[in-house]
């Protein structure tokens, strides 16, 4: 019940007051289903004494229609008024932030200093406290956001931009995934949202916008010259060289995330190396091309250039 | 057939409410400018859910047979049409209107 | 309930000799290769229910493989693509070709037993829909294992869907399985609509109409509106791949959200029209085992009627999440309480029925799957109940909640009634029951299988697990709901072999025992293939309890119809309500006609798919053909005259106009034909508010001059005309009357030329239907229009051949008049098209 | 009802399981004995003879219906490439325009036939299917690369030609030009040198490339790793030493481009738009990341090559025939974003600018 992806375990405004409407909804079911067990049991016993009144037609008026119509009344409020408070607020003081739905990963544009925003990818940084509305668009099919422990999902719908509010209660990582389903690799579309305090936020905003930590040794400055040379620049932007391809994720600062290819799998520089080389067996049908051309001795060097990039 | 489309005169007073509140909201707030369609879809559904209810209250007060299976299923149909466009105008007192959820 | 039967009964005793082998002699069912053109309910209806089954073990084979991989996070068991494959096909699977046509089947084999009716009024339509639909299924199974099955999930939302995302023939072939169950259940609902209202004995008036029978009206009905709009969905999303027809590419002014709200308009009715049957076969079932007529029969009709229509006011509850506007969403949550109403209506009517005994109420093995339905659905209903709150909605989505509340709706709901089903009315088909020791143990494996595999669902669902993966990562926590519900599975599949087993073992064709159960409606009259030797008058809902010796005079033939007076297929039709005997149908035997057109239709859409073109246009060819041969032999004409059914009553057997089959036939096809194209206009107003920036306006150069749409419009209104005329022009005398047949044709010419029109006046103001959404939608809309008028064209063609044949007359005219029926609406939905494309840019 | 004739009783049916039966016996005696004579110093039996040949011809003829021929069987760059190979692969058993086919060859049985006058004898089709899949029995071997289809093609545009062709003109088509030193010769008779392009725009122009690729090329051939049935036989023969050899010259050679083709403006801007800034929209990286000057010695340069090669290369990449080494499996899906028209706008991009 308490994962980092649960809807029972919320640590958001919005998905607290959901669990408290699914908690009191699970209640009032269990007693109605109750009711109609023992009514049930009533009815096939032989001579019950209840069983006279069970036999016409006044049970079906008075508990199949007067009574439901009462509890439905009630519950169709409430879910509206649940509806209202989670719409979306036009807070002055709001983060803007957009993610993008690409199969099978998310693209994430912060906006930066001076209005001009900067990209990141698989991994939404928030500050507590703060609303957070996130734009939500898709560069090819219908995705849905979706970080339980946080808010409900909102789909990503091509030539539309959907805006959702979050609001996160308590720092901490919580997990999401996509939950439309997007062909191919759809079960390997995850991300993590991590909700910082105030200052840690900014400060680590700051630091994102900022360009890549240049080689320091001769294995990374081989690393660069190796992702330059072999093309990788091509699709993947790194931030402070000539790699400025955008249509794979933002490596600018890759080395600092919680995973690898969309929460898929762990992140250091031996994972990056298997994904460079195997991609393809790993998370089958995504779009990078396996690079299955370098020697142990480049991979190594590539695999620890980019795990650096902090 | 007049007969049997009698029969279901509630449920069609129910669908018809509803096509004309949801088509409604879509259009208005598709085709007002932001500000200005609040008013007109309030306005809209509030009218439509008054007439539909005016209909099924005249249509149960005459359910046009004495036949009385055909009376009482008549009947009911249009109570249980009432509750369900009651429950769908209320909804505009409650949430706002041509906001995203 | 308590009238009196008449005094007299209406044929007397002794009754002639042979009259008994005469009937076994016209309706005996054709031996060997000859099997195949079979279309006796009994017959087809049992192949039927077999075929659907079929697909049921099939799509649950798959399941299976799905659950096993899932059993463990991080399993490698079946590949990414295979399992993609796998649930897009279980889905459709069971939605498409179990559950629909399995309804339909029992629709067609119960239905004329329960209403004492020799057939349903068309058997060779039903015949025709069976064969279409059993050899397209087996060739969408099939694709599984050639790797050709679709990857689009049974929904198949573009723009994941549209050929850029889904190269390849795959797609098509989903939409190649779709297009034949769309055929099926339209002839369905013609078949199960015009027999409920027409062929039920006389007597039955509605009040007392067994509540299947009511179930199965309502069903038709519902597929009437609810079929077309996903006909338009796959018409576009075809032409979309095929032709670039921008309906759902956002780029160019389409929206993928059309095809959401075209399919869920279907298909949350779809879950209705799947379970208001099997909730009509529990409230037949419930009554016999407790010994006592249903409480409530009315409130249960009125449910029946309300959940028919509240049930399409749902389809954007499948829909809560995609950021339309939250009021919209308020209206649809509303109208799912709405629904729920009804529900409980049902619900409680069979508690209190199984109070009301005599007796104890019977635990049979059809009771125990009642109770187990009551059970699992009242679960289904409530989580139903919570996923229609919308805040909850945004979390439930697209998770395993929603998975397991729906299986719990759809097993719950129409699997074990049908289970029950099978139980209950195996000994009516078979020459022994199904045995009741291994009956239990089906059930509760079942039972407890099914708990075990979908319960724990909720639960996966609650900690975060989405639908559709076909992996999970191993330590978030959903290993141990997964394994549980892997290990359900099992032992439901258990429970299905071992009930497979039972039917192979004592399952035979043949007559069974006389009312095993002492159940008190028609169905369980002695019967044989001509139905019951006589059609009973009814007084009462269940007949056989209220009216002595019911079972014993029928068999003995001393009620109506006990002979064949016209020497072939008949049966008697009774007015709608009141079922009063009208006049007698004399109905087609069996035939190669239908079949081969099935086998031709099949095979011309099966090599359009794989885009051999040229050889589907000659299957295509030789279906119309064999449609034509096959409709030249109906309408027989009232060459047999009145004929006496009993009781001094003499009915005609023929009637043209209203009162007749063909034209309640006939008008239920304009009903589809116009929830078609209200489906359109609904389509194209939706497209306007997406992206009126595409739209024609007034003053652009894109929408033709006034003179093209007055002219088209002016063409349908004399094609109108000229079909008064003609119809009038049958009673002229003979030099005269010959202009009558002409003048339907260019009746039919104008129509045409009308459609023609518009749809030059569009291209010659430039526009081109790849060009944009609204041009797309245009050129769409001509189309249908098309599809009707050239329908009508092929039609007067007939009606000319059958003039000159002699086959068509003042009196004899049915082909005439279902021709202008039809040409008639073409000329309506035709100028209310013009109205819309042509005036509603101008408004702008 | 009386029977017909044609509805057999039991009594037929056994009869005519008893003869199947003894017939089958009969010719298992005869293979048995040994009585039938294979020797290839004498011929069929006449009837034997035209029994095989009738069955060969159905067999084409049945097999080759789904086969269809390219638009363009009479363009000179595919007759090129097929004479080139022709002379190295057919001509001696099949003799050529002037040259008789090789004597051991001719004691062959059924003997190799003359090709000028048997070609035209069967479709294109046909011809296809025989060169791609060869015949059993005969000695004729199949394309050592079967899913080369394209190159097959070139063969029977050659085929095609060589009624009509007289001894000079094959001579002129099959020339061999002088090269610099023996051990490239092979090569240049097709890539051309310093002083002479390749016969045909579907053979790339070698000068200039890194001489990394070049042995990477020739080394992928050999394996059959890049699947061909032109180059594999080549590239076959050389050794380590040969290989380096050969690499070393012609990426000592200075860069030359093949002469223009006739590109609509339009195109060569469009194609130029793919190769520097690729296309986002459809995920397509610009081709000059790789191959411009800064890339990897592994990745080929473009820059000249002919727009009939680079086209054509990309076809067979979106089919994934080259999928089988590191290089073709990361350009296999890159390829398959293109569509038909990018990949001619690409391909004429490139022939058009200076290496």
């Amino acid at each position: 019940m308490n994962g980092v992806q649960s809807v029972l375990a919320p640590r958001g405004q919005d998905a607290e007051r959901i669990a408290t409407l699914f908690w009191t909804m699970l209640g009032g079911g269990t007693l109605i289903m109750l009711a109609v067990a023992v009514l049930t049991a009533l009815a096939l016993k032989g001579d019950s004494p209840g069983r006279g009144w069970l036999r016409s037609e006044r049970l079906v008026v008075w508990v199949g229609i007067v009574l439901p119509v009462c509890l439905l009344t009630a519950l169709l409020a409430w879910g509206l008024f649940a509806l209202r408070a989670g719409a979306v607020h036009s807070d002055p003081d709001a983060l803007r932030v957009a993610v993008v739905g690409e199969r099978w990963w998310w693209r994430v544009i912060y906006p930066g200093a001076g209005g001009r925003s900067f990209e990141s990818a698989n991994e939404l940084r928030i500050p507590v406290g703060r609303t957070v509305n996130v734009e939500l668009r898709t560069a090819d099919v219908i995705h849905s956001f979706w970080v339980p422990s946080l808010a409900g999902k909102v789909d990503m719908i091509p030539g539309r931009t959907n805006v959702m509010s979050l609001v996160a209660n308590a720092t901490g990582v919580s997990r999401g995934q996509c939950a439309e389903y997007c062909g191919g690799a759809h079960a390997l579309m995850s991300f993590h949202v991590v909700a910082l305090n105030a200052t840690e936020f900014e400060s680590w905003l700051a630091h994102e916008s900022g360009p890549a930590i240049p080689p320091a040794d001769a294995e990374t400055r081989l690393g660069q010259t190796l992702f330059i040379t072999s093309g990788c620049g091509a699709c993947h932007t790194i931030r402070g060289t000539d790699a400025a391809g955008r249509i794979g994720p933002d490596l600018t600062h890759v080395g600092g995330r919680l995973s690898l290819a969309a929460a898929t799998m762990s992140n250091d520089a031996a994972a990056i190396g298997r994904w460079i080389r195997d991609n393809q067996h790993i998370k089958p049908q995504n779009r990078m091309p396996p690079f299955a051309i370098f020697d142990d001795r480049q991979l190594a060097a590539l695999s620890r250039y980019l795990a650096g990039l902090k | 057939m007049p007969l049997l489309i009698r029969l279901v005169l509630g449920p069609i007073v129910w669908a018809a409410h509803f096509a004309v509140v949801y088509g409604a909201h879509t259009a208005l707030c598709a085709i007002r400018p932001p500000g200005t369609a609040e008013a007109s879809v309030a306005m809209a559904v509030g009218i439509a859910t008054l007439a539909a209810l005016l209909t099924l209250l005249l249509a149960g007060m005459t359910p046009g047979t004495a036949v009385r299976f055909r009376r009482d299923v008549t009947l009911l149909l249009t109570v249980l049409s009432a509750i369900a466009v009651a429950w769908l105008g209320i909804t505009v007192l409650i949430v706002p209107v041509c906001t995203s959820p | 309930m308590n009238e009196s039967p008449p005094a007299d009964l209406p044929n007397p005793l002794p009754r002639p000799a042979r009259e008994r082998e005469e009937l076994l002699r016209i309706w005996a069912t054709p031996r060997g290769w000859r099997r195949l053109t079979a279309v006796n309910n009994t017959v087809i209806g049992i192949f039927y229910i077999g075929m659907a089954f079929l697909f049921f073990i099939l799509a649950g084979l798959l399941g299976l493989l799905m659950r096993a991989q899932l059993a463990a996070g991080d399993s490698t068991l079946l590949s990414q693509d295979l399992y993609n494959q796998l649930f897009t096909v279980h889905g459709t699977t069971m939605m498409f070709l179990f559950a629909v046509p399995a309804m339909e089947a029992l629709g067609v084999m119960l239905l004329p037993q329960m209403l004492a009716a020799r057939d349903l009024p068309f058997p060779r339509l039903s015949a025709f829909a069976i064969w279409a639909y059993v050899i397209g299924g087996l060739v969408f199974f099939s694709t599984i294992f050639y790797d050709l099955a679709p990857r689009g999930g049974w929904f198949m939302y573009p723009p994941l869907t549209l050929t850029e995302f889904s190269p390849g023939d795959s797609a098509d072939f989903w939409l190649l399985g779709i297009g034949f169950i769309e055929i099926s259940a339209i002839a369905g609902a013609v078949e199960i609509i015009v027999g409920v209202l027409r062929t039920r004995p006389p007597g039955m008036s509605l009040d007392k109409m067994p509540i299947f029978a009511w179930s199965m009206l309502i069903f038709a009905a519902m597929i009437v509106f609810a079929f077309p709009a996903v006909i338009l969905a796959t018409m576009m999303l075809e032409i979309e791949r095929s032709f670039g027809w921008p309906f759902f590419t956002a780029a160019r002014g389409g929206d993928s959200l059309l095809w959401q709200h075209l399919f869920w308009f279907f298909g949350h009715p779809e879950v209705y029209i799947i379970f208001l049957p099997a909730a009509g076969l529990v409230s037949m079932i419930v009554p016999t085992m407790a010994r006592t007529p249903l409480v409530g029969y009315r409130l249960i009709v009125v449910a029946l009627i309300a959940t028919g229509f509240f049930s399409f006011g749902l389809w954007v509850h499948h829909m809560f999440t995609t950021g339309i506007p939250a009021l919209s969403l308020a209206f649809f949550s509303a109208a799912s309480m709405a629904v729920a109403v009804p529900s409980g209506i049902q619900v409680f009517s069979w508690i209190a029925t199984m109070a009301a005994g005599r007796g104890r109420f019977r635990i049979t093995t059809p009771s125990l799957f009642v109770l187990g339905f009551l059970f699992i659905f009242t679960v289904g209903g409530l989580t139903g109940v919570m996923v229609a709150v919308v805040p909850f909605d945004f979390q439930a989505h697209d998770t395993y909640f929603v998975v397991a509340h729906f299986h719990y709706v759809l097993i719950g709901g129409m699997v074990f009634p049908l289970f029950a089903t099978f139980y209950y009315w195996a000994p009516m088909v078979s020459r022994r029951a199904l045995s009741e020791r291994f009956g239990r143990w089906v059930f509760w494996l079942m039972f407890v299988g099914f708990n075990v595999t979908f319960f724990p669902m909720h639960i996966a669902g609650l900690m975060g697990m989405p639908r559709r993966v076909w992996t999970y990562p191993a330590d978030i926590g959903w290993d141990l709901p997964n394994l549980v519900s892997t290990i359900g599975a099992f032992i439901l599949a258990a429970g299905v072999l071992l009930f497979v087993i039972d039917l192979g073992l004592r399952f035979r064709r043949g007559k069974g025992p006389d009312n095993p159960w002492q159940a008190g409606t028609l169905e369980w009259l002695p019967n044989d293939v001509y139905s019951t030797r006589s059609i009973p008058h009814v007084t009462s809902r269940e007949p056989l309890w209220e009216q002595p010796g019911l079972a014993r005079d029928v068999e003995q033939g001393r009620y109506y119809l006990p002979n064949a007076p016209t020497g072939g297929r008949e049966t008697i039709v009774t007015s709608p309500v009141d079922a009063t005997p009208e006049y007698v149908i004399r109905m087609p035997g069996p035939g190669w006609a239908h079949f081969f057109a099935a086998v031709f239709t099949a095979a011309c859409f099966l090599l359009l798919t794989v885009k051999v073109v040229v050889p589907a246009i000659a299957c295509g060819v030789l279906a119309v053909l064999s449609c034509l041969v096959w409709v030249w032999q109906l309408d027989l004409g009232p060459g047999k005259g009145p004929v006496p059914i009993g009781a001094g009553i003499s009915l005609p057997t023929y009637r043209t106009g209203p009162t007749s089959h063909s034209w309640w036939a006939m008008v239920v096809l304009m009903l589809v034909a116009a929830s078609l194209y209200l489906a359109w206009m609904f389509s194209y107003l939706y497209l306007w508010t997406v992206s009126p920036e595409v739209w024609a306006t007034g003053d652009s150069p894109l929408l033709p001059g006034v003179e093209w749409p007055v002219l088209s419009g002016a063409l349908l209104l004399a094609g109108t005309g000229l079909l008064v005329v003609a119809g009038r022009g049958l009673a002229w005398t003979r030099p005269l009357r010959h202009v009558s047949p002409a003048l339907t044709l260019i009746a039919s010419l104008c129509l045409t030329a009308a459609t023609i029109v518009e749809i030059f006046g569009h291209w010659t103001a430039g526009l081109r239907p790849a060009d944009s959404a609204y041009a797309a939608m245009v050129y769409l809309g001509a189309t249908l229009t098309g599809q009707v008028v050239i329908t009508v064209l092929i039609m007067s063609l007939f009606a000319i051949a059958r003039y000159a044949a002699g086959k068509l007359d003042n009196v004899r005219r049915l082909a005439f008049d279902n021709t202008a029926l039809l040409g008639w609406y073409g000329a309506g939905q035709g100028l209310v098209g013009l109205v819309l494309v042509h005036g509603f840019p101008r408004l702008l | 009802m009386a029977r017909r004739w044609w509805q057999p009783t039991r009594r037929d049916a056994v009869i005519a399981a008893l003869t199947l039966c003894g017939l089958a016996v009969a010719g298992f005696l005869v293979a048995l004995s040994g009585v039938y004579d294979i020797a290839a110093s004498r011929s069929h039996l006449e009837i034997t003879r035209w029994f095989l040949e009738f069955g060969k011809r159905r067999a084409v003829a049945t097999y080759s219906l789904p086969v269809q021929a390219p638009p363009s069987l009479d363009d000179r760059n595919l007759v090129r490439l097929g004479a080139g190979h022709f002379r190295d692969g057919c001509a001696s058993c099949h003799g050529a325009p002037g040259e008789q086919a090789n004597p051991i060859v001719r004691a062959m049985q059924p003997a190799p036939p003359p090709l000028s006058v048997r070609a035209p004898t069967w479709t294109a089709e046909e011809l296809f299917w025989i060169v791609r899949n060869g015949l059993k029995y005969t000695g004729m071997p199949a394309w050592p690369a079967p899913r080369r289809g394209d190159e097959v093609w070139a063969v029977v545009a050659f085929l095609l030609q060589l009624p009509e062709m007289d001894a000079a003109r094959y001579r002129e088509l099959t020339r061999l030009p002088p090269a610099d030193t023996p051990a490239v010769a092979a090569c240049v008779a097709c890539h051309g040198d310093s002083s002479s392009p390749p016969v045909s725009r579907l053979v790339p122009r070698l000068n200039g490339q890194s001489q990394r690729y070049l042995e990477l090329a020739l080394r992928n051939y050999a394996h059959g790793q890049r699947p061909s049935g032109i180059m594999q036989p080549q590239a076959a023969r050389l050794n380590s030493r040969t290989i380096e050899l050969v690499a070393r010259y012609y990426a000592g050679l200075k860069p030359a481009s093949v002469p223009p083709a006739d590109a609509e403006a339009g195109q060569i801007e469009r194609g130029r738009g793919i190769a520097t800034g690729g296309f986002e929209e459809r995920g397509i990286p610009p081709c000059l990341t790789c191959h411009g000057g800064h890339a990897l010695a592994t990745y080929p340069k473009l820059a000249g090559q002919s727009e009939a090669y680079i086209a054509g290369q990309l076809h067979l990449l979106q089919k994934g025939i080259r999928a089988d080494t590191p290089q073709g499996a990361i350009m296999t899906p890159i390829a398959r974003l293109l569509s038909d028209r990018q990949i001619e706008d690409v391909a004429a991009w490139f022939a058009s600018v200076e290496p």
